[in-house]
């Protein structure tokens, strides 16, 4: 048995067919997911993909948070089914609500491609469970609106609820508050984040290492033996 | 006012017409009237000033141009050639491979950010048309000064420009060039190249057949940017006389060309188009007569049909303006319904605005009334044709004496140290990431090379590991010295680079900028450049499948240095077989492939150390190129070499320190007999790499070397953490990353 | 028609780069005296038919819960004069 | 310290994709009768000393040379009420 993993593709979406090659990989069925359609063809999990939806007018996520499809996102994220946001997704699941803060521009306002190494915080998630808690893994970085925000109350209180699940190690990339590169809910079962694990799954392409596989490997572990 | 129809042409033969402001030459106007047989309408006047400036019709050029269609080498790859929106190579595996280079100079100088960002635009839709996925984006730059204060307002913005828009298209960008130099002041040039991939059969030609066809006008609506923008931005000397003379530049939107290469993919698979064709310079104008003219001739448009973003837009500024982000198809009746839905789908408007008919007139209708009626190819293939006077410049053999061999050279270790440093820091040596790191390289996942490599590379099929790769070379300075070596050597060293990455270079384009076509000087150096290229790519065997011409890149009488600017693609079978530049494993031994010369005019050191140009450029010997190619190639097949990197300019030294500083490894150098150090370190002679060499292959490498009579010279090995010329000077990794790295942050970074 | 400008920005303390970067260029430019830089957004909105309180509830609303992100952002709406 | 606002708004003849973007959004959340939307940056600026005619002139200059790019961009300069 395995299982079905939706990517969502909204209109300026770009790392959709990236997330369904990472799925597939890891060895689950990918399913292609269409922002107009409320439907989710009875996937167990979903990500939202990395890219530019809506051009990211107004600001990042803001426009596709209200589209047909993140309804059903959302009440189901609610009810507990499985949720990456990568990038793009994480910044629709921060304008949606479904986790807290907000992405900014960057604080050197330039566009950030590079290799970035990162600190699994949380390895319970839905989403980590194949990392060790502390384990240092390097993936992609790339994105204008990576700089997350939220009040201090807010921050001390994902700190102390293990809720920042990934930080930036080796320099912080955008300004990100207390080093936060992806979040958690309670719950652990919607997580986001800046960086691509989709883009580090395959030992030739990219920077050439796979550490991003766990984020795939993990989901369709706990799907397969729920 | 009343609406010039063709009528009302015909029985106002008198009537003044505004044909010089609109950048037509007195008998250019005559032969409009002659081929009508009257007085053009407003709009006709309109569509031939647009389709007969430089821009479009390639007026001064054409004659050089054609060169690269005469001396055409034996090459199975071709499969469309020049003269569509971009030519196209078989790549093997039943896979065709489209690319071209475009400048958008004149604009990213008055916009920089949307002046670059609509020139990814344009090059992206142009392959698009041709059926293909866009896959990668290449952007080679030139700048003034590094240190001028203009280029911290030009060079950001280009940048930002560059990757805001190419980025939100999710195109990785795979290479390009950066390079400073006090000539390009004025004139920043601005190319960007792309690359698309398809199946044989799905290439799509820009042609209107087979009458009662429909013609649809799909993605952006209509707006009065950019009109007039091809004949006053391309044609006139551009010379910034504040805000009045200011031509207008068009804002990009990457997020609508998106959705628009989706769309069209679409459309593409499901087999719904008889022709297509993207609009850019010349917008509609253009996409009207080029798609009439390559088919059947006749074709019949209602203007009033055209989405509009202001209605106050008149016949003649719907035709010419340049808005973003359009595309024209022609589409067989049966299929328009579904084309239609899968706009709808990804939120694209598309209209009608007309068909294909049975004569040979283009005809464009206004309120009903006939506007333009005119033959297509007289308007988009048979534009004037000059043949430009040309002359060698008169300074030009007292720049070739000034030569570089008597400058003064370090006299000991420590003074050749210091020029190290000093090069691998200047702004044209130094590290681009700061510029780089703006890109995408990621996306799309199939990215295997991109910056800092020789080549980028891109894998083309997930099961067979098929790929292409691609590397953009220019030298304007060698090119200044001699333009027809000069355009020689950016093939070479495009061709070498693309070799270096274990990819088999197949075929070209071009970007050719230059100054004003009216100095005999310049028009010499573009006679020069265009013959040395055609006759580099006939004994390379690398066709030229099409490219782009800008001229006019002057400040008053100064013109740029000559900068053909040659894309090379190469394919690769297995892309776990390319060849990185990084010395990553410690011990191999390092090979120096090609014979060293005393070849210094043109070169960085020269720039760097005595701010000298003068002399000649290095010499070139494609025979020689073509032969290291194929050791470069068939050492990487047959795991030989593990990383490979041309050299070009800044000599030996600056690619061991990029090599080396890429695989955090230092190396250990011996001079060669016969050598001296400054030589070794410095010289420009084409033809050469460094190759780092397993040493269970030495014998193996060496003996394929001798057997082929290439020179290969050991020169050390791969050890530690610095990079040591024996007998002369070490330094730490640490310190050439220092200097090489720091240098563009600080000039660039706020 | 009337239009309507919605002001969106940074709430103050959120670090607002941008306006950062252009305060720090303008000595460069030889601009002395300004002593600090904020830069948000505006947004002209058209309105079809009348301005009243209604409209200007809806418009309202409509930033509140789209054109602002409240976490980070505040705003102001202001009815234009119809000059010019 | 007073504060000076600069409005910078595409040229009405150029495309402003986000504007666009942000009114094709409108009816899908329910915010009808909105014609068209354009959307423009605005800059906050907090003046050390007085904002007399010769300040303003410099903003204005500053305005047209930096903060605008008048090729396809407006801008207006208004001295703030020192309200709130
Ligand atoms: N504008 C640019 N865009 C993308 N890549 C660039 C750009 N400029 C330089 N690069 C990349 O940086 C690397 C080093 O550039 P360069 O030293 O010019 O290479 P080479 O000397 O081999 O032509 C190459 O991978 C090149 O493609
Ligand atoms: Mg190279």
């Amino acid at each position: 048995m395995t299982a079905r993993i939706g990517v969502v593709t909204f209109p300026g979406t770009l790392d959709d067919r990236d997330s369904l090659r990472a799925v597939r990989i890891a060895g689950a069925e990918p399913v292609s997911l269409w922002h107009r359609d409320k439907d989710l063809k009875q996937v167990d999990a979903i990500v939202l993909a990395g890219g530019f939806s809506y051009g990211d007018y107004l600001r990042a996520g803001a426009i596709s948070r209200f589209s047909p499809v993140m309804e059903t996102v959302i009440e189901q994220a609610r009810a507990g089914m499985p949720v990456l946001g990568i990038c793009n997704g994480f910044q629709i699941l921060t304008e949606s609500h479904l986790l807290p803060g907000a992405m900014l521009r960057n604080n050197h306002l330039h566009f950030i491609c590079r290799e970035q190494k990162l600190r699994v915080e949380n390895a319970e998630t839905a989403w980590t469970a194949d990392y060790e808690a502390g384990q240092e893994i390097r993936v992609p970085l790339k994105n204008m609106d990576g700089r997350y925000v939220a009040d201090e109350r807010t921050l001390d209180e994902l700190e102390a609820e293990g809720r920042v699940a990934f930080r930036y190690l080796d320099g912080n990339p955008n300004g990100s508050l207390r080093d936060i590169a992806g979040i958690t809910n309670a719950a652990g079962n919607v997580v986001g984040l800046m960086p691509h694990p989709e883009h580090a799954v395959e030992p030739l392409i990219g920077t050439g290492r796979t550490d991003g596989l766990g984020f795939f490997t993990s989901i369709l572990k706990k799907l397969v033996n729920a | 006012m009343t609406l010039d129809t063709v009528l009302h042409a015909a029985e106002t033969p008198d009537v003044e017409q505004p044909w010089k402001e609109l950048g037509l030459k007195e008998d250019e106007y005559a032969r409009i009237r002659e081929i009508l047989g009257r007085r053009p309408t407003g709009a006709e006047l309109a569509m031939y000033s647009v389709m007969w400036s430089e821009h479009c019709s390639y007026k001064s050029s054409k004659v050089h141009l054609k060169q690269f269609g005469d001396k055409v080498p034996e090459n199975d790859a071709m499969l469309v050639g020049i003269g569509e929106n971009a030519g196209v190579v078989d790549v093997g595996q039943g896979y065709a491979v489209t690319f071209k280079v475009e400048s958008h100079n004149h604009p990213s100088y008055i916009e920089p950010y949307q002046g670059a960002a609509t020139g990814i635009g344009g090059i992206v839709r142009d392959i698009l048309a041709m059926g293909a996925r866009p896959v990668a984006v290449v952007d080679p730059l030139r700048f003034g000064a590094a240190d001028h204060p203009d280029t911290r307002r030009v060079l950001p913005g280009v940048v930002a420009g560059i990757g805001g828009y190419g980025n939100c298209l999710g195109l990785p960008n795979i290479g390009g060039e950066v390079v400073f130099d006090a000539c390009y002041q004025g004139n920043p040039l601005v190319n960007a190249g792309c690359i698309g991939v398809m199946k044989h059969e799905d290439i799509h030609l820009a042609q209107a057949s087979g009458p009662g066809n429909k013609v649809i006008l799909y993605g952006a609506r209509t707006g009065g940017d950019g009109i007039g923008g091809v004949s006053v931005l391309a044609s006139e000397t551009f010379e910034s006389t504040g805000p009045a003379k200011r031509p207008a530049v068009q804002v990009g939107d990457p997020f609508q060309e998106k959705l628009l290469i989706e769309c069209t993919l679409e459309i593409f698979k499901e087999k719904l188009v008889a022709g297509i064709q993207d609009l850019g310079g010349a917008g509609l104008s253009c996409a009207t007569s080029e798609l009439a003219s390559a088919g059947s001739g006749g074709m019949r448009v209602e203007l009033d049909t055209v989405p509009l973003r202001d209605s106050s837009l008149s016949p003649e500024e719907i035709l010419m303006s340049e808005s973003q982000e359009r595309m024209c198809a022609v589409v067989e009746p049966q299929h328009v319904d579904r084309f239609m839905e899968i706009c709808e789908k990804w939120d694209v408007i598309a209209t009608v605005i007309g068909e294909v008919t049975e004569g040979s007139q283009l005809e464009i209708f206004w309120h009903g009334e006939k506007i333009v009626d005119v033959p297509p190819r007289t308007v988009a293939h048979e534009g004037p044709v000059y043949n430009r006077p040309f002359a060698r410049p008169s300074w030009q053999d007292a720049l070739q004496a000034d030569d570089a061999g008597k400058l003064a050279r370090p006299q000991s270790g420590e003074e050749l140290k210091d020029q190290v440093l000093k090069l691998v820091a200047s702004p044209n040596q130094a590290s681009k990431a700061w510029i780089t790191d703006q890109y995408d390289r990621f996306v799309q996942g199939n990215t295997v090379l991109a910056m800092p490599e020789d080549a980028g590379m891109v894998r083309i099929d997930e099961e067979t590991n098929l790929g292409v790769a691609m590397a953009t070379d220019g030298n304007g300075r060698y090119a200044k010295l001699d333009p027809y070596t000069g355009a020689q050597l950016a093939l070479a060293e495009a061709y070498r680079n693309v070799a270096a990455s274990g990819a088999k270079p197949l075929a070209i384009s071009d970007c050719l900028n230059f100054g004003s076509p009216e100095d005999p000087d310049v028009m010499w150096q573009f006679a020069e450049a265009t013959r040395g290229l055609a006759d580099g790519c006939l004994q390379l065997g690398t066709p030229v499948t099409g490219g782009n011409v800008s001229l006019y890149n002057q400040t008053g009488e100064t013109a740029i240095h000559p900068t053909p600017v040659v894309a090379v693609l190469g394919v690769i079978d297995d892309v776990n077989r390319r060849t990185p530049i990084a010395f990553a494993e410690q011990g191999q031994l390092l090979y120096l492939l090609g014979d060293t010369r005393e070849e210094f005019g043109g070169s960085a050191w020269s720039e760097v150390i005595h701010g000298h140009l003068g002399g000649l450029p290095p010499r070139v010997d494609l025979d020689r190129e073509k032969l290291l190619g194929e050791i470069l190639i068939s050492g990487s097949r047959d795991g030989m070499i593990d990383a490979a990197h041309d050299l070009s300019d800044g000599g030996l030294i600056q690619a061991v320190t990029e090599s080396c500083l890429k695989g955090g490894n230092g190396a250990r150098l011996v001079v060669p007999d016969g050598l001296d150090a400054f030589t070794f370190l410095f010289s420009e002679s084409a033809g050469r790499a460094v190759v780092s060499v397993p040493r269970s292959e030495e014998l193996r490498f060496t003996d394929m070397c001798g057997a082929r009579g290439l020179p290969a010279t050991r020169i050390g090995v791969v050890d530690g953490e610095a990079i040591e010329v024996q007998g002369e000077f070490s330094l730490s990794l640490a310190e050439l990353r220092t200097a090489h790295e720091a240098t563009i942050p600080a000039l660039l970074a706020h | 028609m009337a239009r309507v400008v919605v002001d969106v920005m940074l709430k103050p303390e959120i670090l607002d780069p941008q306006g950062q970067a252009v305060q720090r260029a303008l000595p460069r430019l030889g601009f002395e005296g300004i002593g600090d830089v904020r830069q948000g957004k505006r947004f002209e909105l058209e309105v079809d038919g009348p301005v009243d309180e209604a409209a200007l509830a809806r418009i309202h609303e409509m930033a509140e819960t789209f054109l602002a992100n409240t976490v980070i952002e505040d705003f102001t709406v202001k009815v234009e004069e119809q000059s010019k």
